[in-house]
């Protein structure tokens, strides 16, 4: 018997929250009219960012392709006149994209980011496939200093043999030291 | 001459009652959406029209146009057949409901039910039972898992749950002395059968909500274990029959309990329909609050529930009804 | 055998097989940089390592350095060991670059795996790193000397392994260098195998240069067919277009290398120029409107002249299955046998290798390896088969003897002993060369022919004449050797001199020597057009009969005479003379220019297929890729277009043998599959070998060796008195041989951008005391004039050469096909010096 | 280019010998007297003169301490850079050199007389601190002691 009590008290009990809840104000945030400013680092819409001195930062390494859960990432990599490795094309299918920013942890650049835009809707689901025109922008997005090929070894016009981050100057193999 | 008057105001009646019920049916769930929003501290639908008053509309035109899909591997006929089997069933229960004493045009009476049957109330027992077998067949005929369990909780479920139905109305019947709808609301021209069976009134409103399949009685659509179970694979106006049919089958819940327990029709000061309205209304919106406070019962509860707990009541209280009526 | 324990899990390895090696056989993959199965142990990097707990050692130790022996007992996950391992990879991870995403080696790189697996995830290193200038090594590999590691596999292969010598280490120590002495193109043909080799990106391959990862590449096994080895190669496949090749490891045939002539050979493939659609008198059409006319138009002609005027000509690039579908229209349909072969003589010297080559003589590429004597007649390894010439460097690395005898100037990357004769005088050498190794004795235990045919070997006097003679060194060697093998070309030798070389095997296994027979023959599918071709079904007597009007139709499938055939004028008389010329190919070929009606067909990477190779060897290569035109042209350059299309383009052409069965069925389109159900019994019919498999998939990787076509009947019984006459070299005029280069000369190689920058200039080799005789020196352009026609190129003098001989390379870029079909002799006054 | 007689000597050198090979060393040392240090001209003459190629003599020549493949100064110090040399003052001994010179490790003074070359044991061990100028050692250095080699080295040249 007591049980039973008890069994309707805890009924009674929830009734009443809900009932209570029907004059509360909704804590509804109203999208359209009402957009919340997200954290940034929020996945969404991806970017290819530049490096400092303005230069695409994708090398089209194909690590981002490789590790996109939903192949929505390709690309073809070529090599530019001054020795970088860049994308010749590069696109993403955001009718795919899940937004998980596995390419964003694999990029070894710094290249591929996500932002917060989130508002990527569209009628058409083709103006969803987006191609590196659409995909670069001019600025650095969440890493701003970094410059990949200061520190790579290969030589481009950041740098011959020798002139990167932490290099000795090149091995002169005539050299008579010992 | 008669017969054809008869027709037309059958027909009137009918187109009436179909016309009010849909259009219910339509707004109950704009009603639900909105009323378990605000339970939830939510604002519900608010885009189409003033207060999303369009949105029930809106609805129906989307499920109208989507494409209507049947699996390759259904029994096609059964698959078709299903969503039809329910919406009728569900339709069909509200010919025996009266929504008035009656009507008297050009000199003629003109009862304000589409047919009083004499054994009205088994009438209903027999349309909510064929209700199982849209229930059953379509998820059988989906053949789908998710569906075919579905369609056999359901089966379960309304079977179990129609006895403890029906004999939650026995003590009704005993004191109206009539299986007749029409008779049963005259009887409490008094006062209304509530006071008199609060026990049954109990009984017949859990029972009620569970033969229309709402929470805390949804099991047979579950969609966090069955992904909405015995209609998973339907879709479009097919899907919206099956959701159409729910909804009647609320309102004539509704209509059913203001008809057994609140007096029907009866009330003061508004006309009559206005008052089966309100009571159909006032039914619904508990339903719903039941709905946005208690979780999903598991399989064996409610099973429990139905077998242990509410036939043994109704049992019970006809024995108890019996026994005053003698005394 | 020994027993040891690896890992807890017992293994019997035969004696010598290194520890590294058993734990292989065993599944167990021990981190190596140095080591490599072909190259050995040098125990130079160290990360090997293994404790060894029970036996002879004990403690730590490099596996690659250790035989495995009775009663080890081995761990390699110790963690003594692993902790050695990690250590061993940081150190060599100091200096290591950061430049994985830009290089093409990551995704495959034994390093990154190794260093991944090790467990050497952060740097801890933060000083400078040490740099390296690079160097230009040509077109075919990038050179990034930062990324070293100083496990000195590419010197050890490229001077030990292969022979050539101008790649090495320079400097020492920390300072360990690997380049040329100067920028400069690479001499060795095998240098592309560097980038196979290479643990890390040091050498990476240059024409897919930044093209693409390992993980994105579709990898097939494959089979080369830019000569008649048949070496096993792994295409790699991206975006629809063969993209790179690398060596596929085959115990019999090419082991763990190939040459870099097959392994750039696949650029026709996906070149722009080829063709994709259907053409009928020059205007693109759809494939079934092409296949109509054609059909059609056969029809007319079978009606109007028989179908005896109608003629086809297969090719040494298809595939067994499609010249055994050709044979087989040719018979169903009555017309003409198709010819594989350019004249009679190619088609019997191909015929008479296939029938001297008796199960117990044939030996694979593997067994030359370890011959002990290698005489090669006729035949110019380096030019004709690369990899035979890097499987007699290891017999010689090995101790073998190696005697060349050939008219050409032939180089290789060892030493060896060479004779300049003529081919007319290869017969005499080796006649002589058997009577100096076998005797009569010998000779009689194999039976009465063997003994007439001892016995008439012309002695003395002729033999005397033949010059230079033969050096007591040879003769002794090959006396000693126990393992002797005779390599014999196809190309320039009369079918004399293959028959006596197959006789001289026999002897020399009478003479109980282990003796063995290498072909060389003259087109990657050569075997099965000797096969499946009659003695007299030649080019040269479909041109004859064009000419007297008996042939008024001619379909060419997979073949372009335009390439191969002596006499351009007199075949565009010919062709020119024909009502109908069907080309089916998948190069834009002159003959595909000329074409009346043109149907594409899918290259060997797009249809798979069969090829038996110059040792009888049935090889299969599955269907690598689709088809369809590469997206890098579909898109024009910038990125492909965005289309939701079912269908491919360019995707027409099919396998050339599907085509012709359309043909041989009149269009009627029957089931693929139980066409290749039909086929597979024409080919199990005709090579008997395969009758115990049910279909081609069930052949093995390594082939199958057939021993169709082989006739015992034809030992001993060669002509001595035609072969013994040597015709004197007057001095006044020579005999033109034409040869194959390494780079060059050889049909779909030469499409091949990339190796154009290696090929040699075209040029006339003249031995230099004869040019002097006429007055010509080296580097002169000389023109040679005969009745047909007139041919301009630069005189290349040797002294390493016969002199009455005229070498003609049939290069690319020289318009050679002036001759007339048959034997060439060129007159001294022919040539004349051009200012 | 070498002069007629010293290349036929050479040849006749080499022509008695088994392998050719064998003779690497002291051929590039006569070019290397002959020139100064070995040039890339020199390595191609002698890879010419053993019938190797010019990398297989790069290769030996950038190994060998004693093979000059940069200009050097008419006088190599080499100064020896080992375990007793350092137990012996081998620093001081470095650095009193580099002063005296006005040059670093590695290089030569502006008038070319000297380069300063560290080299790894010369078996002195018993003089140690010790050096080799062209091949002759000088022991027990001490600064007043290299003053008056230096000094003596200067007036001789």
């Amino acid at each position: 018997m007591a049980e039973a009590l008890e069994a309707i008290k805890a009924l009674a009990t929830g009734f009443a929250t809900t009932f209570k809840h029907l004059f509360r104000k909704p804590i509804t945030e109203e999208y359209p009219e009402f957009k919340r400013t997200l954290p940034e680092r929020t996945r969404a819409r991806i970017i290819l960012t530049r490096d400092p001195d303005g230069g695409e930062r994708c090398v089209a390494c194909y690590l981002c392709s490789a590790v996109c859960p939903v192949s929505c990432i390709s690309m073809q990599s070529a090599e530019k006149e001054d020795g970088r490795r860049y994308a010749t094309w590069f696109r993403i299918n955001f009718a795919r994209c899940i937004y998980c920013g596995l390419c964003e942890e694999a990029c070894p650049t710094s290249a591929i980011q996500l932002t917060a835009m989130f508002e990527t809707c569209e009628r058409d689901i083709l103006t969803l496939v987006y191609e590196k025109e659409d995909l670069l922008v001019d600025h650095g997005g969440k890493d701003k200093e970094y410059n990949f090929y200061k520190y790579a070894g290969v030589v481009t016009q950041e740098g011959g043999k020798g002139e990167h981050i932490k290099e000795d100057k090149p091995v002169n193999v005539k050299s008579n030291l010992p | 001459m008669d017969w054809i008057i008869g027709i037309i105001v059958l027909i009137v009646k009918l187109g009436l009652v179909l016309v009010g019920l849909l259009l219910l049916a339509a707004y109950l769930v704009w009603v639900e959406r909105k009323f378990l929003a605000r339970l939830q501290i939510r604002y519900g639908p608010n885009r189409a029209g003033k207060f999303g008053l369009l949105q029930p509309i809106a609805d129906a035109l989307k499920l109208m146009v989507k494409e209507d899909t049947v699996p390759e591997a259904a029994d096609r006929i059964l698959f078709l057949l299903a969503p039809a089997v329910v919406a009728t069933s569900a339709l069909l229960m509200f010919a025996v409901v009266p929504f008035g004493s009656h009507l008297t045009l050009w000199g003629k009476k003109i009862p304000l039910v589409i047919t009083d049957l004499n054994v009205g109330l088994l009438y209903v027992f027999a349309l909510s039972s064929l209700g199982v077998y849209g229930v059953a067949l379509g998820g059988w005929a989906s053949n789908s898992k998710y569906s075919l369990l579905g369609g056999i909780r359901g089966a379960a479920q309304m079977i179990s749950y129609e006895l403890a139905l029906g004999l939650s109305l026995v003590p009704i019947v005993m004191h109206a002395g009539s299986f007749s709808i029409v008779d049963i609301v005259n009887a409490q021209a008094k006062y209304p059968f509530i006071l008199l069976q609060p026990f049954a009134f109990v009984i017949f409103i859990v029972s009620a909500m569970a033969e229309s399949k709402r929470i805390p009685f949804d099991l047979p659509e579950a969609e966090n274990e069955l992904g909405a179970g015995y209609h998973t694979e339907y879709s479009g106006m097919r899907f919206g029959l099956f959701f159409l049919g729910e909804y009647v089958h609320m309102q004539v819940l509704g209509a059913f309990v203001a008809v057994f327990f609140l007096g029907g029709w009866r009330g003061p000061l508004l006309p009559a329909p206005v008052w089966l309205f309100i009571k159909i209304i006032l039914v619904a919106l508990i339903m719903i609050w039941i709905r946005g406070t208690l979780p999903r019962l598991r399989y064996d509860q409610l099973m429990a529930v139905g077998w242990k707990v509410l036939i043994p009541a109704a049992l019970l209280n006809i024995m108890v009804t019996g026994a005053i009526l003698l005394i | 055998m020994s027993k040891l324990i690896i890992d807890d899990r017992e293994i019997e390895v035969s004696p010598g097989t290194k520890v590294i090696e058993a734990a292989a056989q065993l599944g167990i993959m021990i981190p190596r940089f140095c080591y490599h199965p072909a190259l050995g142990s040098v125990g130079a990097c160290r990360v090997c390592a293994v404790k060894f707990i029970q036996g002879p050692f004990k403690g730590v130790q490099m596996s690659c350095m250790i035989d495995a022996q009775d009663g080890m007992v081995v761990s390699t996950t110790d963690e003594d060991v692993a902790d050695f391992r990690r250590h061993v990879i940081e150190w060599l991870m100091l200096h290591h670059p950061h430049d994985c995403p830009v290089c093409d080696e990551g995704g495959h790189c034994l390093l990154q795996d190794m260093t991944v697996s090790g467990g050497h995830g952060i740097r801890r290193y933060l000083g400078k790193k040490r740099t390296y200038t690079d160097q230009f090594l040509g077109p075919l590999l990038q050179h990034e000397m930062n990324r070293c590691i100083h496990c000195y596999r590419c010197s050890r292969f490229y001077q030990e392994y292969s022979g050539y010598r101008d790649l090495g280490a320079m400097q020492s120590a920390n300072r360990t260098y690997f380049g040329r002495f100067t920028d400069g193109i690479l001499e060795s043909p095998f240098s592309g195998n560097l980038s196979d080799i290479c643990p890390t990106g040091v050498y990476t391959d240059k024409p897919s240069r930044y093209f693409g990862r390992r993980w994105d590449y579709q990898r097939s096994p494959s089979l080369c067919i830019n000569c008649s080895l048949g070496c096993h190669t792994v295409a790699s496949i991206k975006y629809r277009e063969v993209k790179r090749q690398e060596a596929r490891f085959s115990e019999p045939v090419n082991g763990y290398f190939i040459c870099d002539r097959g392994r750039y050979g696949f650029f026709y493939s996906s070149l722009e120029s080829r063709p994709r659609m259907a053409r009928i008198n020059g205007k693109q059409c759809t494939f079934n409107q092409a296949q109509h006319a054609m059909i059609e138009k056969l029809e007319e002609i079978k009606k109007n002249s028989g179908s005896a005027a109608i003629a086809a000509v297969g090719s040494l690039r298809s595939s067994l299955e499609t010249l055994v579908m050709l044979a087989q229209l040719c018979q169903t349909k009555r017309w003409r046998d198709p010819a594989c072969f350019i004249d009679s003589s190619q088609v019997q010297n191909v015929k008479t290798a296939i029938s001297r080559l008796e199960p117990q003589l044939r030996v694979s590429l593997r067994d030359i390896e370890r011959a002990d004597f290698i005489l090669a007649v006729g035949a110019d390894p380096i030019n004709e088969a690369p990899m035979l010439a890097l499987a007699m460097r290891q017999a010689q690395r090995n101790g073998a003897t190696i005697v060349v005898i050939d008219p050409r100037p032939v180089s290789l990357p060892f030493p060896f002993l060479y004779l300049p004769a003529a081919p007319m005088a290869l017969s005499a050498y080796l006649g002589s060369l058997i009577k100096a190794v076998v005797n009569r004795g010998t000779a009689d235990k194999m039976g009465d022919g063997a003994r007439k045919f001892y016995d008439r070997i012309p002695e003395g006097k002729k033999l005397a004449e033949a010059q230079p003679p033969l050096s007591s060194e040879m003769l002794q060697s090959l006396q000693q050797s126990r393992r002797p093998i005779i390599v014999c070309g196809t190309e320039i030798l009369s079918e004399t001199v293959l028959s006596l070389s197959a006789d001289f095997a026999l002897l020399l296994q009478a003479a109980e020597k282990q003796a063995g027979l290498f072909y060389l023959m003259p087109g990657a599918n050569a075997f099965a057009g000797g096969i499946l071709s009659g003695e007299k079904d030649s080019f040269l007597q479909i041109i004859e009969q064009i000419e007297d009007g008996s042939i008024r139709a001619l379909i060419s499938v997979e073949a372009d005479p335009f390439w191969w055939f002596d006499d351009r004028p007199r075949l565009e008389r010919a062709l020119d003379k024909i009502d109908l010329l069907v080309v089916l190919d998948y190069l834009d070929s002159q003959a595909a220019q000329r074409a009346n009606i043109f149907i594409p067909t899918a290259t060997f990477y797009e249809s798979g297929g069969m090829l038996i190779n110059q040792e009888g060897r049935v090889q299969v290569a599955p269907r690598a890729l689709l088809g369809g035109i590469p997206i890098s042209q579909a898109g024009g350059g910038d990125h492909p277009p965005r289309l939701y299309d079912v269908g491919i383009a360019g995707f027409d052409p099919k396998a050339a043998w599907l085509t012709l069965a359309d043909l041989a069925n009149g269009a009627a389109q029957e089931d693929e599959k139980a066409l290749q159900q039909h086929l597979w019994k024409q080919i199990s019919d005709l090579i008997p070998q395969l009758a115990t498999f049910s279909s081609i998939d069930e052949i093995p990787q390594e082939g199958i060796v057939c021993s169709c076509g082989v006739n015992i009947d034809s030992r001993f019984s060669i002509n001595w008195s035609a072969a013994s006459n040597i015709r004197h070299d007057s001095g006044d005029d020579f005999d033109l041989i034409e040869v194959d280069w390494t780079f060059g000369t050889e049909e779909l190689s030469s499409l091949s951008p990339c190796l154009w920058k290696l090929e040699r200039k075209p040029c006339l080799v003249m031995h230099s005391g004869r040019a002097e005789i006429i007055g010509l020196t080296d580097v002169d352009l000389v023109e040679i004039s005969t009745e047909t026609g007139s041919l301009e190129a630069e005189l290349r003098t040797a002294d390493n050469m016969a002199p009455g001989i005229l070498v003609l390379p049939r290069h690319r870029k020289l318009a050679w096909q002036i001759f007339t079909p048959g034997k060439i002799r060129i007159r001294k006054d022919q040539i004349r010096k051009k200012q | 280019m070498l002069p007629k007689e010293l290349r036929e000597s050479l040849k006749d050198h080499i022509a008695n010998i088994d392998h050719p090979r064998e003779l690497a060393v002291d051929v590039m040392f006569t070019l290397q007297d002959h020139y100064g240090y070995l040039s890339d001209e020199a390595v191609k003459e002698a890879a010419e003169l053993l019938e190797m190629t010019p990398l297989e003599v790069d290769e030996i020549a950038t190994f060998y301490t004693f093979v000059y493949r940069e200009p050097v100064g008419k006088y190599v110090i080499h100064v020896c850079d080992s375990v007793i040399c350092w137990m012996d003052g081998y620093e001081s001994i470095k650095d009193c050199l580099c002063t005296k010179l006005a040059i670093n490790v590695g290089e030569t003074t502006a008038d070319g007389l000297f380069t300063l070359l560290p080299v790894c044991c010369i078996g002195y061990c018993d003089m140690s601190p010790a050096m080799l100028i062209n091949r002759k050692v000088y022991g027990h250095l001490n600064p007043e002691k290299i003053d008056s080699i230096l000094e003596k080295l200067k007036a001789e040249a």
